[in-house]
Order: structure tokens, then sequence, then C-alpha cells
């Protein structure tokens, strides 16, 4: 891990007259709920400093204060798009804690629920990329082909984004009745939807030659650097934790994981949107497979208690592996909570990725990290 | 006898009464057509607080698309903006920026308060980093309940803030 | 809590509307007239069929509708007319409006959702307007360390030079603001003044993004200046003038495009270039440099400058359309006015007025300012489609593709030209 | 010379109806130029009253110093705006300058040659020869990132 | 007025005067090359201006191979400016002086 | 040192829940696909080898808090943890840092910084994940950056700590010897209150 | 040319889409509608699932006071506090209701699933919004009204795309 | 009306170019600069030289213009500002220009300039292309020698020699 070296003909006589330091956030259209501190030397970028934390709520303290339930609406804040996903591995590891057991349906409908979100949250950070790079049909059509998977979550959950639907032991409430063929009308729709982009998105030469071979990240570098979901898995490192180590009924649904070889912009910006394609396949696959009829939900007592002990359980979100570390102390709050977030992890490739870079590719740079500032913040 | 009415000062008073009238008559005319005009238009400034600007950009996505009401989202620079939407939660970082952005605004501006952090702090009401709502930094005009609000929640907090711009007045002075 | 006052009342309004105009209408009767017939003793008068235009007669002319069409018509012989009305700003404003609301319903169009609505009833055709009071009502801020002189000229002076330019755009034969032998130069020479008002106001707001931004302006517009100058040689070749109007009536038979596509293809790139629309504005790329070169600027000073922007673009189609196809001609389809309207003119049913020579305008001019505008319409589509569909692209793709790709296909058009030229195709003795 | 004889034998090439315009009186043809002018003018004193007219109309309030600082994305600003800040394509301005010339002068060239011998066209080309050479080292040259 | 030649002539006389005292007085390289295209022009215009009156087309000819040259030349002394602005960071001619040694 | 003790009952507990948990993982998959589950009882063995090579290495130096499927936990001596991740990395191939949470235990004057560590280049290990933990004094009136809460940065061997480290630094004060950028991550520039995530730090009515 | 034709294909797929419907419901004419094909709401009483955002709606005859939806909902929000009631109500023995304070409320629906009598229920009244702080508080008396269901826009999948009808 | 346009002319061009060399500010100067050139362009059209004048604008204005205000902008704001004249030489200097002037002048007012007039009619753009292409063609190919040296001689001068140790400081 040498540090970056500045590209070649780079080499800067005196460093306060010709640089220029540019503070790009809060308040900017291409910097998100963050700020980074970019030096630039004409074109070029020549220091990257991130400075995240403009939405540091404290999640991780004031969950020391709730019991396991209560937690949930908190837990979920950090990335409210993808909400299921971020209470899965919390979920997971309360169960663990607690004791429970989850009925077989609902853990089917749980990974419909996870893989609605996951698209969810694909097509939202697509329409931002879209905004990043200039395309403002490239927002609007994400952002509204999105609103057919939130009409489906709405009706299973009852709410557009922050479902609180995953307790531990099961999900809230039972899907609604003729709930398979409206979702398979609307995901095949959908599919078909955002096989359309390909001619105006991913296909579009100016997109492509704006965005290959920028902010490449090699393989070494992304595995020593620790990244993970699709930034990993574009520079050619097959890692799911769907995969790799299943959690609920993954290891019975039929998915491939996308891989990409050359770890640039595109590669990142292409590969989410390969994986809603498996997304649809596996809500497919799982509508099929799953009981279709069966309790959803054990039955907590009030304020259970946990084992004295601690969990670490991860899933993959929309972003990348998301973990969640929860120590107990046989009190019915637990003792910490610690979520490992894959923002976080991105964000660290962010000054490597842009140093050295033209200004004008920091934004899409940037956002091909799949970062979500509020939940690296937590 | 003429001669005694028009005398410097009854000319002042004449030409202030004209005065007077001139401004009585244009000025409900021009404040109508200007507040026309603000209620119309309202861009927001692009700043991001938190998790709510996920529901203000589904408000401008094509299913809720709040430019129907002139609403335009695209802007980037603040001085060409006319409404912060409080998109959530206000942490002690972000305040000071938050003020910055809103007093580098031009008159007039408009705040709305989107989310139940931005009103009162919501879900952080005992967090170490959020203030409990941003009446304290700046003066709302609307709030918009929610966690996050529906994007109908929104549009209507922006119908209820045409309302609220139609009744103000639109100027100090000519 | 905030205090509400009472609601506005619509009638309210229009009662003051009334009052108004009982007030104008009684200084106009006190101070205009006299002051009318004042001006009217003092200044030379033109001379109108035949009769000199004293006072008098003026009066006379104001009370007999069919007496005025003369004056009317006089007046719109004049350069005044000209520059602020039809072929000139007037005219250029409005089509720069339609192509505001048209722009924005068809993006909306394209992006599956409606656009403005509301405003104006009727699929917000007021929505401009709306826009335009807000901008004027709006407070202007002059940054403090700013310089202030130059801050405020730049978009007054960016609005005139795209009015410049559109006054060298005939729109229907004999009818350009200003016909000069040079016209393409002229063009050329006003295009240049773009840069230099952009870097100013870059320069003069004192702050870090509209430098950039400004910046970048300069660069782009100045790379793509060479590859559009170089395309319109191809045309200049085979007619072997520099006269717009000449050039316009010159594609009576058929337009240059067909002859030409390289030419008009490298032209309508640069032209995207020189107007910063998408995929080429960097000038104003929002996330990564604000707004660019706008950054600074706010209420009516941004909406100066977006008159600017969209009088301009108005300007670069019609060039577009004079250049390649064909300006004004096409077959006649206004139809032709009636025999009677011409020689008597129009009764007036109850109020028995007549009005003697009355269409104001030829046949041929309505039918070619028709063509003109639609197929300005049609290129303006086309310059408006790309922002839907493309991503911005980055500085130094911008400037490979001005410098290497365009200037060489400039190159190739000439050299067709050139082949068509001296093969005998086109040309003297040619077989067109 | 050869100009005025193709004038005077009456082209054959129709699409041309009049050749320009010549003055006789020194200063006529500026006539034609002076609505350019016009216009510009005309501009500028419709658009300077929109500004003072919206000066008047809106509200100010300059009690809060913050708000003339420049705009940076809602942080107090730091160091100079109008740095010594130069992008790495010094080099195209250079040759704009140079290459704007060229361009414009091939409409000499351009408008004329319908009235002139093929035999001239030669000079030109051996002219575009040595610009298109020069012109092929400055884009080598100006694809290096040291120039600005 | 207009159309006699001498009006012209003395126009470009006293331009060429203020484009000399330029030269002579400052020191400023910037300014000195816009004192040199003052100079130019004035003799742009007395071209321009005897082209125009003893009607030849040599006049307008080489005005425009003066305004060529011009451009060629400004290229180049900005180039050199920036060249001794960035080893001296300085555009004083007085400083240049040390370029010979 | 008081938590062993605890560690104990620690392990016992977990052993429990690891006898529900198995019970737990069988109960759903009676038949369906025997293919990628079907080594579960072999696991815990090979996790047990990966504890024991550490053991063997290290000896006295670490200990082992408990071995579940996929998980293992030891501790480390904070003189030793560098060692420690040095031999994961080198031998044991785990290769990057999932997430580092720093503990306040207040009642053992101790915080504890515990390293999630697992590896993407050895498809053996994809399922595993090592947790290191390592415990630093803590001292009732913190100095962040000044006292004796220090211990020694991974950065120079995870190069993927080194933003956990900087927020483990502002939220509990424990200073990272060796880190080059020990400066504030999340919390406002202007932050002069306890580290958040201590214990003695109440929120706002709590 | 690769190039060229991806550039007229980005084109081509733009135009196309301008033949498509429009996706938009127009809200303040069209509303969701909530009734019906998989949702889960009852239009009769005017309730729904624990999870819809909506506000609340209170039935005072099941409603006895207990405080359970409010110590709920300290954990989460703190927005449920208990007021009195008029006593010539004499819907339960405290006389205390729950009062909801829209302005901390998250609409998580923790409450209703703590209420052990029934007595809270979310509904599909999410047009809150407020010119004051004071506005968005709403006492037993506000949640007892029911909300109306004029509601009926849902997506519907043609072969010109989806809409809203 | 040409009377008129030359007055003014003339009162723009040589006021502005006396305010390029004098305004304080570089910027100011150049675009006082500009109001010379274009000046000149104006005097160009009132000679009945279109194509001169356009040509002047085009280059002048919008290109050497450019470039002069983008180097301005290269420089130091304090440079900017600064003015740097030798005190000594400004009153010779003025003396130099007054001598010039009167002389020039006098001679000017003295020969037989002041009989040229002319009613002939003014020369085609197109006779300059003609001229280039036939009487002045080794002109012309000098003409493209001079560009391309300057091109070639600008873009060399400008090229930055990196300095080895330069690496920032960060
Ligand atoms: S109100 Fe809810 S959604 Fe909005 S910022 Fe707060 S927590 Fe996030
Ligand atoms: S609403 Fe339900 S929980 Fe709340 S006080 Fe009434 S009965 Fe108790
Ligand atoms: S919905 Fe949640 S936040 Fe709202 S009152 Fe009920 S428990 Fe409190």
């Amino acid at each position: 891990m040498s540090s970056p070296t500045l590209p070649p003909g780079l080499a800067i006589q005196k460093a306060d007259e010709r640089i220029m330091t540019l503070n790009v956030g809060p308040q900017h259209p291409g910097s998100g709920h963050m700020r980074i501190i970019v030096q630039i030397d004409g074109d070029y970028i020549v220091a990257c400093d991130p400075d995240p934390g403009y939405v540091h709520r404290g999640e991780e303290k004031m969950a020391e204060y709730r019991n396991y339930v209560l937690n949930i609406p908190h837990l979920e804040r950090p990335v409210i798009h993808d909400s299921c996903n971020i209470l899965y591995p919390y979920v997971l590891g309360a169960e663990e804690l607690l004791g429970l057991e989850v009925p077989e349906r609902a853990k089917y409908i749980r990974v419909i629920a996870s893989e609605l979100n996951r698209c969810v949250y694909t097509q939202y950070w697509l329409a931002i990329y879209g905004i990043f790079l200039g395309h403002s049909t490239m927002f609007m059509w994400p952002a509204g082909d999105r609103e057919l998977l939130i009409d489906l979550l709405e009706k299973m959950t009852g709410a557009r984004v922050t479902h609180s639907y995953f307790v531990p032991g099961g999900i809230r409430n039972d899907l609604p009745a003729n709930f398979e063929d409206v979702c398979l009308r609307q995901v095949n729709y959908f599919e078909k939807r955002i096989k359309e982009y390909a001619d105006v998105f991913y296909e579009n030469p100016i997109l492509i030659s704006r965005t290959e071979k920028t902010g490449i990240l090699s393989r070494e570098k992304a595995i020593g650097l620790g990244t993970t979901g699709s930034v990993l898995r574009a520079s050619g490192v097959d890692y799911d934790v769907r995969k790799k180590e299943p959690y609920d009924v993954y290891d019975e649904l039929d998915f491939e994981t996308n891989v990409m070889k050359s770890g640039d912009s595109y590669a990142r910006s292409r590969i989410p949107w390969l994986d809603m394609m498996e997304s649809c396949r596996i809500i497919r696959d799982a509508l099929q497979k799953m009981p279709k009829s069966g309790s959803v939900r054990v039955k907590l007592k009030p304020n259970p208690k946990g084992a004295l002990g601690s969990v670490y359980k991860r899933v993959e979100s929309g972003r990348g592996a998301l973990g969640c570390y929860i120590i107990s102390d046989k009190k019915p709050e637990p003792y910490r909570v610690k979520l490992s977030v894959p923002s976080f992890r991105n964000l660290i490739a962010l000054p490597q990725l842009l140093i050295g870079e033209k200004l004008g590719n920091m934004p899409s740079v940037y956002w091909s990290l799949n970062y979500w500032p509020v939940e690296a913040d937590r | 006898m003429l001669k005694d009415l028009i005398t410097p000062q009854n000319a002042n008073v004449f030409v202030g009464k004209l005065g007077d009238i001139l401004e009585k008559a244009i000025d409900k005319p021009l404040g109508y057509a200007i507040n026309w005009g603000r209620i119309w238009s309202l861009w927001p400034v692009h700043i991001e607080t938190a998790c709510c600007s996920v529901e203000f950009g589904a408000a401008s996505s094509p299913r809720y698309d709040v430019e129907r009401f002139g609403i335009i989202e695209a802007f980037g620079s603040l001085r060409q903006c006319d409404l912060v939407v409080v998109q959530g939660t206000i942490t002690r970082k972000m305040a000071p920026r938050l003020r910055l952005v809103y007093d580098q605004m031009p008159e007039p501006k408009y705040v709305i308060a989107m989310g139940a952090c931005a009103i009162t702090g919501g879900l952080y009401f005992d967090s170490y980093n959020v203030l409990p709502g941003i009446d304290g930094i700046l003066p709302v005009d609307v709030y918009v309940p929610g966690c996050p609000p529906r994007p109908e929640t929104l549009i209507q907090g922006c119908m209820l803030l045409q309302e609220k711009i139609k009744r103000m007045k639109a100027r100090k002075f000519v | 809590m905030s205090v509400i006052a009472p609601n506005f009342k619509l009638s309210e309004f229009i009662k003051s509307i009334l009052d108004n105009l009982f007030w104008i209408l009684l200084i106009m009767a006190l101070i205009g007239f006299p002051a009318i017939q004042l001006v009217l003793f003092f200044i030379e008068m033109p001379v109108i069929n035949g009769e000199l235009l004293t006072p008098f007669l003026a009066l006379t002319w104001l009370i007999d509708p069919s007496r005025s069409l003369p004056i009317i018509k006089a007046f719109m012989t004049t350069d005044l007319f000209r520059v602020a009305a039809f072929p000139g700003f007037g005219f250029a404003a409005l089509i720069a409006a339609g192509t505001i609301f048209v722009e924005r319903k068809m993006l909306a169009k394209l992006q599956l959702r409606v656009g403005p609505f509301y405003c104006g009833k009727i699929e917000g055709i007021l929505q401009l307007m709306g826009d335009g009071l807000k901008l004027i009502s709006k407070e202007i801020i002059i940054p403090a360390k700013a310089d202030k002189p130059l801050f405020w000229a730049a978009p007054v002076l960016f609005v005139a030079t795209a009015a410049a330019f559109v006054a060298l755009i005939p729109v229907a034969p004999g009818w350009v603001v200003a016909d000069v032998d040079v016209g393409l130069l002229a063009v050329f020479a006003v295009i240049g003044f773009f840069p230099i008002i952009t870097i100013l106001s870059a320069w003069s707001a004192n702050s870090k993004f509209p430098f950039i931004g400004g910046i970048r302006a300069l660069y782009q517009m100045v790379s793509f200046e060479i590859p559009l100058i170089l395309s319109l040689l191809g045309v200049v070749i085979l007619t072997g003038t520099l006269n717009l109007s000449e050039i316009a009536a010159s594609q009576s038979s058929f337009p240059w495009i067909i002859f030409l596509p390289i030419g008009a293809i490298v032209f309508f790139i640069t032209m995207l270039a020189e107007l910063e629309r998408i995929p080429f504005d960097l000038p104003e790329a929002e996330s990564e440099i604000v707004a660019g070169w706008l950054t600074e600027f706010s209420g009516m000073m941004y909406g100066l400058v977006q008159l600017g922007t969209y009088l301009k673009l108005y300007a670069f189609a019609g060039l577009f359309v004079v250049l390649f196809l064909g300006g004004w001609s096409g077959p006649m389809i206004w139809p032709p006015f009636p025999e009677e309207i011409i020689t008597e003119g129009i009764e007036l049913g109850p109020v028995t007025a007549q009005f003697p020579g009355l269409p104001v305008f030829s046949q041929e001019m309505l039918n070619g300012t028709v063509w003109f505008v639609l197929k300005t319409v049609g290129v303006i589509f086309f310059i408006l489609l790309p922002r839907g569909v493309f991503p911005r692209i980055r500085v130094d793709m911008l400037l490979d593709l001005g410098w290497k790709k365009l200037i060489g296909l400039a190159f190739v058009n000439i050299f067709i030209a050139l082949g068509l030229l001296y093969a005998g195709i086109l040309g003297p003795g040619g077989i067109f | 010379m050869s100009f005025k004889k193709i004038r005077s034998k009456k082209c054959a090439y129709l699409f041309i109806q009049k050749l320009g315009f010549k003055a006789k009186l020194v200063g006529e043809l500026a006539g034609n130029y002076s609505t350019v002018v016009l216009m510009f003018g005309f501009a500028v004193a419709a658009m300077a009253p929109a500004l003072v007219i919206s000066r008047m109309l809106s509200p100010r309030k300059r009690s809060n110093p913050v708000k003339f600082l420049p705009m940076e994305c809602g942080q107090v600003p730091t160091g100079e705006g109008r740095t010594h800040f130069m992008m790495q394509y010094y080099a195209y301005i250079l040759m704009f300058v140079v290459f704007d010339v060229v361009a414009i002068f091939l409409y000499a060239w351009g408008s004329t040659i319908l009235y002139l011998p093929k035999d001239a066209t030669l000079p030109i080309i051996g002219f575009l020869a040595i610009v298109f050479g020069a012109m092929a080292f400055a884009l080598h040259q100006s694809g290096r990132r040291d120039i600005w | 007025m207009a159309n006699e030649l001498t009006e012209f002539v003395l126009v470009s006389v006293a331009l060429l005067g203020i484009g000399i005292y330029g030269l002579s007085v400052k020191r400023n390289a910037i300014r000195m090359l816009f004192a040199i295209e003052i100079v130019i022009n004035a003799a742009n215009l007395n071209m321009v201006a005897f082209g125009r009156f003893l009607p030849h087309s040599g006049g307008q000819t080489l005005a425009l191979f003066s305004i060529a040259i011009a451009a060629a030349e400004v290229a180049v002394g900005l180039s050199l400016i920036i060249v001794a602005y960035r080893m001296y960071h300085n555009i004083d001619i007085a400083d240049f002086r040390s370029l010979k040694g | 040192m008081s938590s062993e003790s605890e560690k104990e009952t620690v392990e016992k507990k977990t052993e429990d829940a690891k006898l529900t948990a198995d019970k737990v993982s069988e109960k759903p998959t009676p038949a369906k696909k025997p293919a990628p589950t079907k080594e579960e009882p072999e696991l815990p063995a090979f996790e047990k080898g990966i504890a024991d090579k550490i053991v063997e290495k290290f000896g006295e130096k670490t200990t082992i808090t408990y071995v579940k499927p996929d998980r293992v936990g030891i501790k480390v001596g904070r003189d030793d943890v560098h060692e420690v991740a040095e031999f994961t990395r080198d031998v044991l191939n785990y290769d990057h840092v999932d997430s580092v949470s720093g503990v306040d235990y207040p009642a053992d004057k101790e915080i504890e910084v515990v390293y999630h560590l697992s590896s993407y280049t050895d498809p053996t290990l994809s399922r595993q994940i090592l947790e290191v933990a390592t415990r630093a004094p803590r001292e009732d009136d913190p100095i962040p950056g000044n006292d004796a809460t220090r211990l020694p940065s991974l950065r120079d061997i995870f190069y993927s700590v080194e933003f956990h480290e900087r927020e483990v630094f502002e939220m509990l004060g424990v200073y990272f010897e060796g880190h080059p950028d020990n400066r504030r991550l999340l919390l406002p520039e202007d932050w002069a209150d306890l580290p958040p995530l201590r214990k003695d730090f109440r929120n706002k009515g709590r | 040319m690769g190039t060229a034709t991806g550039i007229i294909k980005a084109l081509n797929s733009g135009i196309k889409h301008i033949a498509l419907k429009r996706f938009t419901l127009r809200y303040p004419e069209e509303k969701l509608k909530f009734v019906g094909d998989g949702y889960q709401f009852d239009p009769t009483t005017g309730v729904g699932i624990a999870g819809l955002k909506g506000r609340h709606m209170l039935f005072h005859d099941h409603c006895t006071g207990c405080q359970l939806c409010s110590i709920a909902c300290e954990g989460v929000a703190e927005a449920i506090g208990m007021v009195k009631v008029p006593e010539e109500w004499k819907q339960n023995k405290k006389s205390i209701m729950p009062q909801i304070d829209y302005g901390k409320c998250v609409f998580c629906g923790l409450c209703v699933d703590a209420c052990p009598f029934y007595a809270l229920y979310m509904t599909n009244d999410y047009e809150l919004s407020s010119f004051s702080k004071e506005g968005l508080i709403y006492t037993p008396a506000q949640l007892q009204v029911k909300p109306t269901v004029a509601q009926d826009s849902e997506i519907q999948i043609s072969a010109r795309g989806a809409t809203h009808g | 009306m040409a009377d008129a346009a030359f007055l003014a002319l003339s009162v723009i061009t040589i006021g502005s170019a006396i305010a390029a060399l004098e305004l304080r500010s570089l910027v100011y100067g150049s675009i006082a600069l500009m109001g010379t050139l274009g000046g000149i362009a104006g005097f160009f059209l009132l000679l009945d030289s279109p194509f001169v004048a356009m040509f002047q604008l085009a280059v002048y204005v919008g290109s050497i213009a450019v470039l002069i205000l983008f180097t301005v902008m290269l420089v130091k704001r304090e440079l900017i500002f600064k003015k740097i004249e030798d005190k000594r030489r400004k009153f010779v200097g003025i003396a130099l220009m007054l001598v010039m002037m009167v002389a020039l002048g006098a001679v000017i007012l003295d020969s037989g300039i002041k009989q040229i007039t002319t009613d002939e009619p003014a020369v085609d753009f197109r006779e300059i292309g003609e001229d280039f292409l036939t009487y002045y063609w080794p002109a012309l190919i000098l003409m493209g020698l001079i560009l391309s040296g300057a091109v070639t001689g600008a873009l060399v001068l400008a090229r930055r020699v990196d300095e080895e140790n330069g690496q920032r400081v960060n």
C-alpha cells in the first residue's frame, strides 16, 4: 500500500501558488451529505480529504438505551431506502442472542423484501449517479421505475421506505392477499424497464468514455483496502456474502454473482445494474418456492433479555457486506451495537482513487463507490 | 383666489396625495403579480442534510414530479434559489453550514422543515449530536411531518407554502 | 407561529387594475396628448402617401383606423421596427420563450413525467412568466469583493451580444435587421465576444467556482470556434458569397445539407458546444463546479443570462437553417390574400370602416417566415433532444473532440465542396 | 483582371442573384452595419432597466455580512477567489489565436473561388499543407500535461 | 469630413504617438504589448485608408497580412512573457534584463 | 484481570448458543439440497484448527474466547496485537478488516477494541470471521490523544483500518500509535465533551 | 463507428420514450388507492396495518388509558403524551387518552402493536403539513376523526408503459 | 452621419488607447485595448473594407484580446493592480510623443495627401482573396510559414520545465 504518487508531469513548483482548494460540499450538487476537500492543480486533483460526519447522529450510542425491539426503527434510519437490508444483520444477531427460530415462510418473505429493497436502493443510487454525470434522464427513469417496487413494498409493509418490517422472530405482518400476482407483474415490468437502460446509459458512448479507465482500483488494492460489494466485485474479486455465507434461504435460491475485471468507474457502475437483474430472478424464484401459508412470526415476550455473549452477523446489502456486532450482557438492552457499514468501508478508497484524476471525474468516481453518506456517518 | 390656492405648500400636498394614490393603485396589482410569480417558481436549494433527501428525490421523480408546481430541483447555486427544504436531521456539524446557506440566499426566501427530525429532532431527541428541531436556527414557514414524509405530504406542504406566499406582502416599499 | 394575513382576492385585483386604468387615462388626457402634440410640432415628420405628416393629420389618422394604416406601414419600414420587433429582438425573444417552455415540456415527456402543469391553468404555459416575475422581484446579491462594474455589465452585455447575433439572421426575403455583405464573417466576429464576456464576468465575481467555470467556458467556446468556422467554408465555396440572405436565396431548389452533410453535422456539434448545452455544458456542470460561471449571479442577472442563452440558441438555430436548410425557401403554403382585400380592404360589420391596403406583409414574406420558423423549431428540437439522452462530457474529451475529430471532418467537408465544384456538379456551368 | 472579366461575362451560375453592392462614397457601406450596433444598443437599453426595476422591486437586507461572501458550498470561503489558476490546456488557446487567423483567412479564398481559374487553388493547398504540419505538431504538443 | 484621407492619417498618427509613448515609458511587459498592438493598428489603419482612397486592393490585402502577423506575434510574445513570469514571478521588464546574463 | 471469569461464562454461554444455533440451522433444510451445508459438522474442527494455530504460535499471549461455526474469537494483550495481526495476515491469510469496534468496560477500567478480520483471497476462509480483541487501559478523565489509553495501530498491516481507527479514536478516545492521521472524523470540529461512546457519557434524559 | 451507432441508439431510445405514457400521479387531483388488490387497508373502518404511514386513529370506546402506547413510544420518539379528556366523555376511568405530536412521531407503528385493547390504529391520512408546530399536535378529539377515503389511483401496466389510473 | 460616426470613433479609439496604457488595473486595460481595436474596426468599416473590419474584430477582439486577458489573469493579483513604469522617463516619453505627433502631423498636412479624395467605388472584398491567390501567393506561403513558426515557437516556449524536487508538501 504505497502512498499514492502524483501523475507524471504534475510535480508542483510552488504549492501555495498554483494549488486551489475547493470545498465540495456540504451544499453542493455533487457531494451528497458530506464534504470532500479537494486541491486541484489546474484540472488535476492533487489531494483529497473526505470529511464525513454531517449526518452523524449517534445511532450506536442510542441503541444502548433501547431494547431489542425498540431499536428497530432506529437502526434502519441510516439507509432508509435499503431499510430491510440494514436491519437484516441486526435481526439475525438478535435472533441468535434471544434464541429465536424463524418460520420458513418468514424467511422467504424476508428474502423477497430484502431483494426488493436492494433494487430500490440501487435504482436510487443510479438516479443520483445520473445527476452526478449531468444526465437528468438518468435521474428520472430509475427514480420513476423504482416506484414500482416501492409500491410493492408499500403493499407488503405499509410504508414507502422505512418499513420496520423485520423483527426478531420473523416479520411484522403477512403478505396481503393476491400479492404474488401483483409482485410478479410489476417485477417483470421492472426488469423489462431496466433492460432498456442499456441504450441510454450503459451503452451510451459518451458515458462509457467518461467513466471507462477512470478511478481504477486494482484487485490487490481493492482487497487491501477492504472494500466490499460492487466496488470489490468490479475489481475482479468474486465475493458475495449471499453466496459465501448464505443466510436465511439464500442457499436454496438460484442466482449468480456478477464480477468484472477492469475495476474502473464504469465497472463499478455497471455491477449494481446487473445485480438488479439477479435480484429480479431471486424474487421470482423465491415467490415460487415460498410456502404458501404458515406463520410468519414467533411471539416475543415483552422486553426480552439477550443471552450473554456477542455475535457478528453479516449480510449482503445493496452496497456490500453489512455486518452487525452485538454484545449482550443479559439485559433487555444490548450492551453495544456496532454496525459495520459498507459505505464506511468503501470511503477509504476515495482519496486513493481521486488523486491524479481530473476534476471532471470527481463526481462519477465518488458516487461509483456506492457510497451513502448517511450510512457511513450513522 | 386661485392664486391663493397655488402655493408651494399646496403643490407639495397635491403631489404627495398623487403619490399616495399612485402607490396604492400600483401596489396591489404589482404585489399580486409578484406574489403570483413567486408562487409558481419556487426553486429549492440543493442541500441534503439527512435521509429525508431520499423522499425529496422521490418527489421530483416522474411519479410525483414537483415540477408541475414549478419547483425545479436541479439548481446548483444557492444564489438562484428561494426555498430551503431542510431534509431531515440537523446535526451539530451541519447546523452552522445550514445557517450560512440560508444567509447567503437572496431575499425573499422560505424554509420548509421536512421530517420529524427537522421539526423536533424526532427519533434523535436524545442524541448527543442532533439539534432538537431547526426553529432555533431558521425561521420555518411550513412543517411537513413524517419520517420520512411521503412525497404527497411534501407536495401538500409546498401547496401550503404557496398559500402562505399568496397572503404575504410582496414588498416593503416601492 | 406565523401570522397569516387575509387572503388576497381576485376581485380586488381586478378592481385595482380598473383604478389604474382610470388614472392612466386621466394622466394621458392631461399630460400625454399635449406632450405628443408638442413633439409632433417640433420634429421633422416623414412624408406618407404623398402627404407630410403634420400633427393634425396624425390626429385624424389616429381617429380613422383606415387612415392609420399608412403610418403603421411607414413605421414598419424603419430600422427601429426591425430592431425592436419583427426580425429583431421581439421575435427572437418570443421564440426564445417558446423554446424554454418546449424544452421543459419535452424533457418532461421524455422522462415520463408531466413538467410544468399548474401555472397558467393550461399545461403550465405561463410558467415562464412566473419565473420571470419571480426573478425580477428577487434580490440581487453582489459579492463583497466583486468587481462591481464588470459584474453588473456582464449579463446585459451578454444579452446585447446575443441580440447583435440575432440581427444578422435573415428571416424572410428582405427581412433582416442588418443585411451585411460579409454576414458570415460578422457572425464569427460576434461569436468572438461571448468568451470575453464569460471570462470577464467569471473573473469579476471573485469566487472560485465561477472562475473555474469561466475558464472552462473560454476553452470550450474558443476550441469549437475553429471547427465552426471551417465547417461553414464548404457552403461559402459553393455559393461564392458571404451574405446570409444570398446564401439562403441560393438554396431555392435544394438545401446544402444534401451535398454537405458532414459540414452540417460538424456545425451542429460545434453549435451545441458554443451554446453550452448538454453534452457540452461543462461551464455550468453543477455536480462539479456548482453552476460554473453563473454561480454568483442572482435574481434578474441570472434571468438575463438565461434570456441571452436562449436568444443565442435561436440565433444559432436560425443560422443552421439559413446555411444548410434553405432558410425561408419552401413551397407556398400561405393562402393568397383575396383580391378584394388587396384592392378594397376589409369592411368591418356594424361600424363601417374600410381598411384599404390591409395586408401589412406580403404573401411571400409570410410564407417565408412560416417556413423559417418551422425549420428553426425543428432544429431547436434537435438541439434540445440531447439534453435528455446524453451525460456531460469531460474537458479533455471535449478539447480532443474539437481539435482532432471535428477539424478533420471540417476539412473533409471542404474537400467535398471543392470536389463538387471542380467536378462540375455544382457551380458555374454545373449540372444543377 | 480576371475577377472583373468574369463579372462582366454574366455568370452562368444562377445561384447568385447579385454581387456585392459597391459603395461609391466613402463610408456608404457602413450604414448596413449600423443596425447591428443599433440592435446591440437596443438590447442594452431594454435590459438595463430590467436590472434597475429588479433592484427597485426586490427586498433587500444588507444586515448580514455573511451574505456577501463568495459562495462556497456552505463553507466560509478560504483563500483568494481569483487565484493564479490555470488549467492544463493553455496550449489550446495559443493554437486558437493562430488557427483562428488561418480559418478566417480561408474565407478570403473560399468566397472568391468561383471567379478564379482552377490553378489558383495551388497556393492555398501549399498554405494548408504548411499549416497542417504546424497543427499536427501543436496537437502533439498540446497533449502534454505540462503546458499551461 | 470623413471623406478625406487626412483625417484617417491623423488619427493613425495620434495612435502611433500613443503607442510610442507607451513603449518608451511602460516597463510592464503586458503594457508594452498593448503599446505594440496600438502601433500595429495605426499602421493597419493607414494601409486601409490609402487603399480606399487610391482605389487599390493592395491596401486591404496588406492589412490582412499584417493582422495575421500580429496574431502570431502576440502568441509568441505572451509565451515569452509567461516564461519570464514563471522564472522571475514578475512582469517588470527591468527584471527580465538579467535574462541576458 | 477480572475478565477471566467472565470469559469462561461467555464460553459456556456461547456453547449453549451454538447448540441452539445448530438445531436452528438443521431444521429448515430437511432433504431439499444437501450440497452446500453438508460439511457443517466438520466446520467447527476447521475453526478449531485456526484457533489452534494461533495458540501454537503465541501460546500464553493469546486466549481463545470462543469457537463457533464460522467465527473464532481470540484475545490478545496490547503489546502483542501487532504481532498477532501480522501472523494472521501472513500465515492465516486474513487480508482485510471488516470492522473495528471499540467497547467500553468501565467496570474493568478497560476499553476493548475488537477487530473483525476476514479474507477475500482464501476461498476456505470465505465464511470465516476472526475476532481479535485487545484492551487498553481506560482513564476516567480522558484527554483524547494525551493519556494512557493507547494501542498500537494496525494500519501498516491492514490498510483498511485507517478510517475505522480514526472513528474509534474520536468515539472512545483510544489513541493509535503509528497511525498517520489521528484526526477527528465524524464529530463536529468543536466537540469538547467526553468521547461519546464511553459508558459514562450519558445521552440527554437517559 | 461504434460511437456513432451508440449515439444514434441513444437518441432513438430517447425519442421512443416521448411516445410512452406518462407515469405521473397527479397528486392533488388523484390519490393513491390503498384499497383492494393487495393493499392492507380496511376502507370501512378507515384503518390499516401497523406499518401504514398515516396518522393514527383512536377509538375512544376502546381506550382504557393504560398508557402502554405512551411507554412504547418513549423508546422511539416520545411522541405520545397522555392528556386529560373531559370527564363527561366517560370513556375510561382515568379519563386520560393519548395525544400525538406529529412533529415527533416517526410513524413506526410500535404504539399500535403495543396497544392491548385495539384502540389505536394507523390510517392512510398523510396530509398533515402545517404552518405551525402547534398544528401538528393532535388531541384525542382530533384523533378520533375517521379519515375520508376518496382515493382511487394505482399503478397499471400496459403496452405503452406504466401509468396511474 | 458618417462624420458623426467618424468623430465618435476617433474619440473612442484614441481615448481607449490612452486608457489601455494608463488604467491601473490590467484587466480594465485589456478591455480598453479591446475598445481601441474595435474602434479601428469601425474605421475599417467607414473605409468600406468590411472584410478587413470583420477580420479585425474576429481576430483581434475575438482571439488576441482573449489571449491577453487570459495571460493577465495568469499573473498574480498584486501585479494586476500595480503600475510598473519609469517615473523619470514619463515626461521624456510624453515629450517624444508630442514632438512626433506634431512633426508627423505637420508633414502630413503639408504634403499632397490632402488633395486625395475619391469617387471611385470601393474595392470588393473578393479581390483580396484573388490577390492572395494570384499576385501575392508567395506572401501567402510566407504567412503560412510565419504562423506555423509562431505556433511552434509559442508552444515550445510555454512548456514548463519540471523541477525534480517539486513534490508537494501536504
Ligand atoms: S425524519 Fe426520519 S427520514 Fe427524515 S431525516 Fe429524520 S430520521 Fe431520516
Ligand atoms: S390507546 Fe391503547 S395503549 Fe394507549 S392508552 Fe389507550 S388503550 Fe392504552
Ligand atoms: S407511531 Fe411510533 S413514533 Fe408514532 S406515536 Fe406510535 S410509537 Fe410513537
